[in-house]
């Protein structure tokens, strides 16, 4: 690594390598898990990893228009878990249950 | 080199708990493993030099929305692990799928264009208050505007979601 | 009717007007009334080392009194054991015996004399009925125990030693000994 | 990095660290005190003169208790909240600008742990975080008082957080930055905001109250409702530790707030003196601001009663935050104004 030519601490592989990790890990909750809530939980995760190649990408280059890209994921996630989480309620207080085989019933 | 040290030390952790989160029995404890790694993420982008974005993601991640998940789990009192046990095909199979997906993201990346060498000289402190403000507010002012009414719609969406209806009497 | 203070409210339920709406003068004149009262003199009595004066009618822990010869005055009539309302009194009477004169004033004496200082509720009507002035009640405190048995004062404690008086003066003069 | 700079920040932290333990536990006493004048009484005067030694007492009397841990509580947790709580109140105070530069050995010392360029940012990310020890702890307990404390707790920190943040948007604007150095500075001279945004003050300090969880916001841990609230299960020094969060965050909270509206350590006349006296007296001059604040905390405990909760909500959402808005808007026009960009 040389600091002349890039401002990250680290080579660019290393977030490369470490966001793909978190986004699989993050897949892998969706696939493994049946409760909501953690799958939810999965789908921030994997938004982070996204938002951590971004900011790795924008500090390599010097610009900071992938960190507002984050800013503005970082605001959808939070529309989308405040929505999920009210869905997340409502079907809970009809079935009492939060697992996420309930939603097959709405292919009948 | 310490900055180095603590970059593999970030990721490391970072990578533990994610897989903490995605195989902790317990909801909460998923939460609180989540926590920890917005925080480590948080650590990666502090020694990336992006400070404003590593106390938004901890602010609203870490305060507000996992606060959210936090309280929802209390409501709802999923004190025990309710959730029906994965079956070990599917366990396997997906962790199988996540392994080739990983080697094929790995793999389609490693031969990528990333330039190598000597010429990335842009803004050192592109990470600053002070850029990504004037950024927002001048190049980005419509998306930002935008997205604030999309706020008010989710908002009003998770409102409207979560009320009670009130029962019907005829 | 006339009220005895003049601090009577009329209360009513008029709407409040917008400054009141806002609280906060309310909260200045609270606040400003507790900062007052910092500066103000304090009430306290440290126990230990002040004591409170106590009133003249007071009514403490009993005490059985001799007479100026260091006799017993109790009779064991049992008087003070019916007038007690929280039924505290216990007593066993016994006939005095040759050359035990000089212990006991009358020909009966009690051989015991229990009090249950948790029955007791130091109304003092023990006190009345004696009729042979025996038992006072006095400006001292019960002290605290911590056994519910130690509570159970017996002759060893309410009988006034001999040589360490206890003085009722203000009790007999209060006048109502002797009215009947 | 310079060996002499991390000796310095060092011996800053282990100073701050010091100093903020001592100011909690001198301020239970103070705060006993002063609900005894208050109410007429004397107060804790029997451990030592005056009773000054009554802290010493007490936490000696919390180490020896019998710590225990509910049957069903979850272990992990149940410890991890208090420390949490702790944590957190204890950090904030790493990027407070205590005073002037000290020279002292030929260096110049500055006397902030860290000048974070954000540190409003992370005042209020740590803030957030603060949320988490209370919760924890409250659901761990496995009690049902518990679990409606941490629940009040956290909807009433993020239901105040918003007006907080807006009220210190306000203050933002005013200084230009985000760093308190800076804004401490741009107060130079009896510029203070609270002359300028007396609005935005009362805003900012009622949501001061509610996050630090005193009174009247106390619901969280309210006696007479919840016995104790969210630390009903805990004993020992775990409780002490999350008594002990609340004074010390009630100290930060008060040198936040004579940061950002009092001017920090600015005084009148300040430009009279220089170097190390200077120094000194800046350092004296906001810890007064600070005790001075902390009084005035104590004093509102002790006069105004505690809120139902659905007064706390409609306080919070349907007063403070529009007013906070209306008052973020009427200075961006008045900055907008004096800075003439409707002139051109």
């Amino acid at each position: 690594m040389n600091p002349t030519t890039t401002n990250l601490s680290a080579s660019i592989e290393f977030y490369i390598l470490l966001s793909c990790v978190l986004f699989t890990i993050g897949a892998l909750g969706v696939l493994v898990r049946r409760n909501m809530i953690v799958l939810l939980m999965c789908i921030e995760l994997m938004l982070n990893a996204v938002n951590l190649l971004l900011v790795a990408f924008s500090t390599y280059y010097g610009q900071g228009d992938a960190q507002i890209f984050v800013f503005f994921i970082i605001v959808v996630a939070a529309a989308e878990a405040t929505v999920g989480l009210s869905i997340l309620i409502m079907a809970y207080r009809n079935n009492k249950s939060t697992d996420v085989g309930l939603f097959k019933t709405l292919k009948d | 080199m310490t900055a180095e040290l603590i970059n593999w030390i970030l990721g490391g952790l970072s990578i533990g708990s994610a897989l903490m989160v995605v195989f902790s029995k317990h909801p909460i404890r998923s939460v609180l493993y989540l926590i920890v790694t917005f925080f480590l993420v948080s650590g990666l982008y502090i020694m990336m030099n992006a400070q404003f974005l590593a106390i938004v993601n901890i602010i609203v991640y870490a305060g507000a929305i996992m606060v959210l998940f936090l309280f929802v789990l209390m409501l709802l009192n999923l004190n025990k692990a309710t959730e029906p046990k994965t079956p070990l095909l599917v366990m396997l199979s997906s962790v199988g799928a996540a392994g080739i997906f990983v080697l094929v993201l790995i793999a389609a990346l490693k031969d990528s264009f990333i330039q190598k060498s000597g010429q990335v000289a842009g803004n050192l402190n592109a990470g600053m208050v002070e850029n990504l403000g004037e950024l927002l507010f001048k190049k980005y002012i419509v998306p930002f505007e935008i997205s604030s009414i999309l706020f008010i719609a989710s908002m009003v969406g998770a409102v409207l979601l979560a009320k009670r209806e009130k029962p019907i009497i005829d | 009717m006339e009220s005895l203070t003049n601090r009577k409210r009329v209360v009513s339920d008029k709407p409040m007007t917008f400054l009141e709406k806002l609280y906060l003068p309310a909260i200045w004149g609270g606040m400003f009334i507790t900062l007052k009262h910092i500066f103000k003199k304090n009430h306290t009595i440290k126990y230990p080392e002040e004591q409170r004066v106590f009133a003249p009618v007071y009514r403490g822990m009993h005490v059985l009194k001799r007479d100026e010869e260091g006799r017993e005055n109790c009779t064991a009539c049992g008087l003070c054991a019916v007038a007690c309302p929280a039924e505290a009194i216990t007593m066993v009477a016994e006939e005095r015996k040759k050359g035990e004169e000089h212990l006991y004033r009358e020909e009966k004496y009690a051989a015991s004399y229990e009090i249950n200082m948790l029955r007791c509720i130091f109304c003092g009507l023990c006190e009345e009925a004696c009729p042979k002035e025996a038992v006072f009640l006095t400006d001292r405190i019960v002290p605290t125990e911590f056994d519910r048995n130690d509570f159970i004062y017996d002759k060893s404690v309410l009988v006034e030693p001999i040589n360490d008086r206890i003085d009722i003066t203000k009790r007999q003069n209060t006048g109502k000994r002797g009215v009947i | 990095m310079d060996t002499a700079l991390l000796i310095e920040k060092l011996v800053l932290v282990v100073l701050l660290f010091l100093v903020s333990l001592g100011i909690a536990a001198y301020s239970t006493y103070f705060e006993r005190k002063l609900a005894a004048w208050i109410q007429d009484r004397v107060g804790p005067d029997r451990a030592g003169p005056f009773g000054i030694l009554q802290p010493i007492a007490d936490g000696v009397k919390m180490f020896m208790k019998e710590d225990f841990t509910p049957k069903n509580a979850d272990r992990w947790l149940f410890i991890l909240g208090p420390g949490i709580a702790m944590f957190t109140a204890l950090i904030t105070s790493s990027i407070v600008p205590w005073g002037t530069d000290l020279y002292l050995f030929g260096r110049t010392i500055v006397l902030q742990v860290a000048d974070f360029n954000i540190g409003i940012l992370f005042v209020f990310g740590t803030i957030s975080i603060g949320v988490y020890g209370i919760m924890i702890g409250g659901w761990a307990s496995n009690n049902k008082y518990s679990l409606y404390g941490a629940i009040r707790a956290s909807s009433q920190m993020i239901s105040y957080e918003l007006a907080m943040g807006i009220s210190a948007i306000t203050i933002i604007m005013m200084s230009g930055s985000l760093g308190l150095t800076d804004i401490v500075k741009s107060q130079h001279g009896m510029n203070w905001n609270i002359f300028y945004q007396p609005v935005c003050f009362l805003v900012f300090f009622i949501c001061a109250l509610a996050e630090t969880n005193r009174a009247p916001f106390d619901l969280p841990e309210c006696e007479s409702e919840l016995i104790g609230g969210y630390h009903t299960e805990y004993s020992s020094m775990k409780l002490g530790l999350f008594l002990f969060a609340e004074y010390v965050s009630m100290f930060v909270s008060a040198a936040i707030i004579s940061i950002l509206f009092f001017g920090g350590y600015n005084f009148p006349g300040m430009d009279h003196f220089s170097g190390n006296t200077l120094a000194l007296l800046s350092v004296l001059v906001f810890f007064a601001k600070i005790f001075f604040f902390i009084f005035v905390i104590m004093w509102i405990r002790w006069t105004i009663p505690r809120f139902r909760f659905d007064q706390l909500m409609h306080l919070g959402w349907k007063v403070l935050i529009p007013i906070a808005i209306i008052n973020l808007m009427l200075t961006g026009i008045v900055i907008a104004f004096h800075e003439g960009w409707f002139l051109n």
